[in-house]
């Protein structure tokens, strides 16, 4: 049987982490190629539901990044993202959810090898912890359904 | 009881209120929510026991705004939900009149907002020993204990809406569990939606809910709902200082925050 | 239905090399909503960008992915040809294939599937964007400027040329700031105030400028081309309509002891003053903090009595005036750290022992000594004197990490200045680096050192103490195998550090513009936007940025000045259309989301019925103010506000695309 | 109350009378010193101009053995062992990779949450408290306090305030009744661990201090360092040879001055160890008026 190799969904601000990932591709840094990047204008827009429906819908782990304190681009979006973070992290916590698949990290614009390292240490992270069933084996008739996310235009 | 009964008729000869919402005998015991819209009505009036229901819920009611002028009467937890809502810039278009009675079984009738403040001050209630018992079991299971707890409480949930209805937080017009472009949450009541619900649920209310414990008692299959909201509100309190429903103008945790706030689990 | 062009690009090899683009193209097009997709070597090429204009026209597109570079790179390019091809251009938006894709994975079937995969969300996207507009704001042409410097002076002096009007406002009676209490600059040696009084007078005459002096912004609402300032006229306490300027008054004034700002306390002044001969306006106020009158109720009344012009009012308050304007340039400077901050340096206490600016007006032609350079405690003229560069500036344990920038200079100016004074003095220099990088600059400091034979000691000094009526400096010569050094001075002057002015935090905050640890100002970038405030419409000239000297706080005035001429060179300006937008039918008027938003875009608003009743209230997104961040939407329960261009259909549909596809 | 006690080798040694005063007065307080088992040289002088690993092991095995016996403070009242102790466990608290390198050698584990006192730390957390209590005494004379270099730098691991001016120990001297004087030489250099190898350089350096001390109308000098001590009080030969002046101000401990406000004898204290007679010092104390 191969490897098993998970899906992660990175949700990213603009203004740093997907600069940062930007820089990685202009500096040739090799990593993993499980991640999915997301791209908002600032981590305070990230909304927890969002996460919610990743994992509902399949996903093994989530990557959220910003930019550093002191450093958002609309000065305080990553500080409101963080206190966000820090009681969504602890409701799912004490809710049993496994926060292990969830890294919340800062990679800032310049940090191109620091955003390689945190894809591959995630990426091995998650490996290790398996496929994520706790969440999809919640309704095993509604598993697979298509993109009841929106309305089609 | 004679006592708020001739207080409440003097308010309603004063003009002071159109509208008073308190409690009368229910139908075997206890008690159940009233509205008295006249004089005549006051003799309903009572108070015991298990005058427990959080009535700040009924002052969304259009029916209760068009009243203007209205009298509540509750216990800590609804003069609570009442400086939240004020904080909330809720109750612009009426004018409350609000009374209690204290530990000692006396009748209060609050002059102002600020005397309301000052009494919710000096009588801020902590969680039950109850609600803190079943927090610390729940909190020293083992994370797959905890997941397997919530999900088999969460699996019985028939979507009713009922913790909602019962919340006076819950006011949006439109709640978002029932928004279809984009629809946020599977509208049949599968674990996984039920799931999502009372985690956006406990969300929207961490730094908001006033822990009356409504949506727990509520609850007609018996999910203690509230303790999510409750577990949030230790978190808050412990990390940024939150009270809800301490004052008027209460500051809100989550949409301030502090450039030194914790941030050891972010790498 | 949607019908949505996918344009793959091979950017020569840099994508084709690792992806297989034929195949992503041939997935793509059979992604929901996909009408037509191709691929080609270079997209943002002119043919490339034709293809899109051509399939637009031939397809009927409604939308367009072009799967390539990274967006910071191309999306305005795209755009553009989006909009040729006649549809709106914000339907077009830019799947990141080379910098997150290509460039960061060996080929592989992975890689093209991650490709695929990035495709698909952008396509599940643009499915739901809508055509935006851009916003068109109306724009004020009048400039505010704060602070009456030489920066300050240099932007209204541009701006007021370019034909604008400019309202200039100095919390001081004159303006002039800093510069005018120079004795010569570097690395010219002409004086200060030679260079800086006649456009100071320039400025008091200039059609285009309104002057308020003695006055202070306290408020700043609005955004760009559309600020309300409300600025706080302090009461002079002297009608300036009817003073003539005689100088009676303060000749008369019995309070005699203050000591004087101007020149750094080394003299004192009256109560009723100007602040110094040729201050514009040349006309005086009353420190009513020091003034009998208003110290002892309403006793003395000497001024009073001797203005024939009858001037004098000492019942005239604070009164507050309302300006509209559609530009700010912030140049309300620097300030100081005192003696006093030095214990190890005698702590403000020995009297000889004095800063740059004391030092400048004792070499000041119209200073205190008259130019002679005289010790405070006695007059005598220093036979030894020290001068200690980085008195605080780069000194971790100080919590002064900067460096001070214009320190190195002026205390070779001030070495200079006293050599030429007294020939046969002696001068020595401490110092840690000697940082001369500009016209002229380490030209000048060679100068002092081997024409004007200045002692310059590399190393720092631990202790200046009292000994037998001398000052000894003990310090180090790290030059000479770091052997300990005591200089037995007469005078020692201290490059203190410079800081932002003590009101500096709440001054950014009336503005709402962001400033560093230290509270000098932030631009809104460290390189490509150094002028420019994180708030649009507000710049920064001079040191309340950071340590500047003359010529640069003049540069940087300059650039300011035309940032508002550009912005003024249109009736209206547009901005990105990706702002929140409030659905008021949901919302609950909580207005939580208020204390959310850095630029204070969110107002309330009231919801009426026909027949004018506030029924309800509502939030409101002010678009002029609003950057787009998305922090309120994220925070909204019901979803009430939403942000354009990132909306909770779009980012909720890219996830759900991501996930519900095999990977 | 039980707190941790690191000796050092001074304390063991030359400067005896440091650790008899300290746990002198700490007796008195009620509060009882416990030394670590096993405690090893701090490396002082030495390690950290040699191997940056031996720097940070040689201190951080002390304190994994403090952790061991589940003390939570320890006072070191030597300057030098303070302040490698303290740089120690910052790096360790710091840097991950460090940690774990030192902590295979040491064969332990290191936790850092133990907190490190230096003695004007323990006088003002532990002390202070007891003081109305216990002084009796007051010292009724002009000292000198002399703090030299280690305590008050560098700024991450120091609790002094202003490392430039420090003003700690002026603040216990008042409390024992003496007169702190003004002087400039508070954390000049005494020469230190150059008293054996270059005994003539550390006359001059000391000797400028007691000058300025002796200027500035000090009756006696306050230290809180063995080294400062050793060169101040042992070296007054050489630095009479040096300065050419013979100065006979005493120099005592910060605990020893401390003592004897409390009335504790000078003997206990002991003062009868010093090299300069402290009996002018001690002549001064006075009972203290109720």
């Amino acid at each position: 049987m191969s490897q098993f190799e998970p899906k992660i969904v990175a949700f990213v601000c603009n203004w740093c982490t997907y600069a940062g990932a930007d820089l990685a591709g202009t500096s040739r840094a090799k990593y993993a190629t499980n991640v999915r990047i997301i791209r908002f204008p600032c981590t305070g827009r990230i909304d927890f539901m969002l996460l919610m429906k990743a994992f509902q819908n399949g996903s093994d782990g989530i990557i959220i990044s910003g930019c550093h304190p002191n450093d958002c681009h609309y000065t305080s979006g990553n500080f409101h993202a963080r206190r966000r973070w820090m009681v969504f992290r602890s409701l799912i916590e004490f809710m049993g959810f496994d926060t292990e698949r969830i890294t919340f990290s800062w990679v800032s614009a310049a940090e191109g090898a620091k955003w390689a390292d945190l894809v591959n240490e995630v990426t091995t992270k998650v490996r290790e912890l398996g496929p994520f069933t706790e969440f999809k084996n919640l309704d095993y008739n509604s598993f697979n359904q298509l993109d009841n996310g929106a309305i089609t235009k | 009881m004679e006592q708020l009964q001739n207080k409440v008729a003097e308010l309603f000869e004063k003009g002071t209120i159109s509208l008073m919402i308190g409690f009368q005998d229910g139908m075997s015991k206890g008690a159940v929510p009233c509205f008295v819209e006249s004089v005549e009505q006051v003799k309903l009036l009572i108070y015991n026991s298990y005058c427990k229901n959080n009535l700040a819920v009924y002052l969304h009611k259009p029916e209760v705004k068009q009243a203007k002028k209205v009298g509540i009467f509750g216990n800590v937890a609804t003069l609570r939900s009442i400086l939240q809502l004020l904080s909330e810039n809720q109750f612009w278009n009426i004018e409350l009149t609000v009374m209690t009675i204290n530990a000692n079984q006396e009748f209060i009738l609050f002059e102002s907002i600020a005397e309301v403040e000052k009494y919710v001050q000096a009588n801020f209630p902590q969680l039950t020993d109850e609600e803190k018992e079943l927090i610390e079991k729940i909190n020293t299971m083992s994370r797959q204990e905890r997941w397997e707890y919530w999900k088999d409480l969460f699996s019985t949930c028939i979507k009713c809406y009922a913790c909602r209805a019962v919340c006076p937080m819950c006011y949006c017009p439109q709640c978002t569990v029932e928004s279809n472009q984009p629809q946020w949450i599977k509208v049949s009541a599968q674990t996984s939606g039920n799931m999502e619900w009372h985690t956006m649920r406990a969300m929207h209310l961490a730094g908001r809910c006033i822990n009356c414990g409504e949506c727990g008692r509520i609850c007609p299959v018996g999910i203690p709902v509230h303790l999510l909201t409750a577990k949030m509100n230790l978190d808050l309190s412990k990390e940024f200082g939150s009270k809800t429903g301490y004052s008027a103008s209460n500051g809100y945790a989550l949409n301030s925050f502090n450039p030194n706030d914790k941030e050891g689990f972010i790498r | 239905m949607a019908r949505i062009g996918v344009f793959i690009c091979h950017c020569g090899e840099n994508i084709s090399a690792t992806v297989d683009v034929v195949k992503v193209a041939e997935v793509a097009s059979k992604m929901q909503g996909v009408a037509f997709s191709t691929e080609y070597k270079y997209m943002c090429s002119a043919p490339g960008q034709d293809k899109i204009v051509q399939a637009i026209k031939e397809h009927k597109l409604t939308g367009i992915v072009v799967a390539a570079c990274s967006p910071r790179m191309h999306e305005s390019t795209f755009r553009k040809a989006t909009a040729e091809g006649g549809i709106n251009p914000y339907l077009c938006e830019m799947a990141n294939i080379r910098e997150h894709c290509s460039w960061v994975h060996e080929r592989s079937e992975e890689t093209t599937e991650k490709a695929i995969d990035i495709v698909r969300t952008l396509v599940a996207k643009v499915r739901r964007n809508a055509p935006l507009f851009p916003i068109k704001v109306p724009v004020t042409k009048t400039a505010l400027v704060i602070g009456g410097g030489i920066a300050g002076i240099q932007a209204a002096l541009d701006i007021a040329n370019a034909g604008h009007k400019v309202i200039m406002v100095e919390k001081q009676p004159s303006i002039g700031g800093h510069m005018s209490q120079l004795s010569e600059t570097f690395p010219t040696l002409d004086c200060s105030q030679c260079i800086l009084t006649p456009r100071m007078v320039e400025v008091s005459q200039h059609p285009n400028i309104t002057l308020h002096t003695y006055a202070e912004v306290e408020s700043v609402s609005g955004f760009i081309g559309n600020f309300e300032v409300k600025i706080k006229m302090k009461a002079k306490s002297v009608d300036h309509v009817k003073c003539t300027g005689c100088g009676e008054c303060w000749q008369k004034c019995p309070s005699k002891k203050i000591p004087d700002e101007f020149n750094a306390g080394l003299s004192n002044r009256t109560a009723i003053y100007t602040p110094f001969p040729q201050a514009v306006p040349n006309k005086p106020v009353i420190d009513r903090a020091n003034c009998t009158w208003f110290t002892k109720g309403g006793k003395c009344g000497i001024c009073q009595k001797v203005c024939k012009a009858e001037a004098i009012d000492y019942t005239i308050q604070d009164t507050f005036i309302d300006v509209k304007v559609g530009a700010i340039v912030t140049a309300t400077g620097f300030d100081l750290k005192h003696t006093d901050f030095f214990p190890e340096y005698g702590y403000g206490e020995f009297k000889d022992v004095i800063d740059g600016m004391q030092f400048e007006r004792l070499a000041s032609a119209s200073g205190p000594t008259a130019g002679v350079i005289r010790r405070p405690s006695d007059g005598k003229v220093p036979e030894k004197i020290v001068f200690i560069a980085c008195a605080g500036s780069r000194d971790k344990a100080k919590g002064i990490e900067y460096c001070s920038k214009i320190c190195c200079m002026y205390t070779a100016k001030h070495a200079m200045l006293y050599k030429h004074k007294n020939h046969d003095g002696k001068a020595y220099v401490f110092y840690m680096d000697i940082r001369a990088a500009g016209k002229g600059y380490d030209e000048f400091v060679r100068r002092a050192i081997e024409d004007d034979h200045v002692e310059y000691i590399r190393g720092r000094v631990s202790k200046v103490y009292e000994h037998n009526g001398k000052l000894i400096v003990k310090g180090v010569d790290t030059l000479l195998n770091s052997t300990p050094v005591d200089i037995e001075a007469d005078m020692v002057v201290l490059a203190t550090a410079i800081v932002a002015n003590k009101d500096a935090e709440s001054v950014a905050q009336k503005m709402h513009i962001s400033y560093d640890k230290h509270h000098f100002f932030a631009e809104a970038h460290p390189k490509l936007k150094p002028v420019e405030t994180n708030t649009a419409g507000i710049m920064l000239a001079g040191a309340c940025q950071s340590a500047k000297d003359i010529p640069e706080s003049v540069s940087q005035a300059s650039a300011s000045a035309s940032k508002a001429i550009a912005l003024f060179s249109n009736n209206e300006m547009s901005r990105e259309p990706s702002v929140a937008a409030v659905n008021n039918t949901n919302c609950t008027g909580c207005l939580l989301c208020q204390d959310v938003c850095p630029y204070l875009a969110i107002e309330k608003e009231e919801i009426k019925d026909r027949a004018g009743n506030v029924l309800r209230y509502a939030a409101k997104v002010n678009s002029g103010l609003c950057q787009g961040c998305g922090t309120c939407v994220a925070m909204c329960r019901n979803k009430s506000i939403d942000l354009q261009g990132f909306s909770n259909e779009q980012m909720l549909g890219e996830v759900m695309s991501l996930l519900n596809k095999p990977f | 109350m039980k707190i941790g006690y690191y000796p050092g080798c001074s304390l063991e040694g030359t400067s005896k009378e440091y650790s008899d005063s300290l746990f002198a007065v700490a007796e008195k307080c009620g509060i009882t010193l416990e030394t670590i088992n096993d405690w090893n040289c701090c490396g002082a002088s030495a390690a950290h101009t040699l191997n940056h690993d031996l720097a940070i092991a040689l201190p951080a095995r002390s304190i994994a053995l403090a952790e061991k016996q589940g003390l939570t403070e320890i006072v070191i009242p030597c300057a030098a062992c303070y302040s490698r102790l303290s740089q120690s466990q910052l790096e360790m608290n710091s840097h991950f990779v460090t940690k774990s390198k030192i902590e295979s050698y040491l064969e332990m584990s290191f936790s850092g949450t133990i907190k490190l006192l230096s003695v004007i730390e323990f006088l003002e957390k532990y002390i202070f408290p007891e003081v109305d209590k216990h002084v009796v005494n007051k010292l009724n004379q002009k000292t000198a306090c002399y703090y030299g270099c280690l305590l008050v730098r560098p700024k991450e691991i120091s609790s002094i305030k202003r490392s430039e001016d420090p003003i700690e120990m002026e603040e216990v001297m008042k409390i024992a009744g003496a007169i702190p004087v003004k002087w400039a030489f508070k954390t000049e250099c005494c020469g230190a661990g150059f008293s054996v190898s270059k005994t003539d350089f550390v006359a001059k350096l000391s000797g400028k201090i007691l000058e300025n001390a002796a200027e500035n109308g000090a009756e006696s000098i306050i230290v809180a360092c063995p080294m400062c001590h050793m060169n101040l009080d042992m070296r007054r030969p050489n630095i009479k040879e040096q300065i050419k002046k013979d100065i006979n101000i005493p120099v005592l401990f910060i605990t020893q001055a401390l003592g004897l406000s409390m009335g504790i004898s000078a003997d206990k204290l002991g003062l009868n160890k010093h090299f300069v007679p402290t009996d002018t010092a001690v002549k001064c104390v006075i009972k203290k008026e109720a």
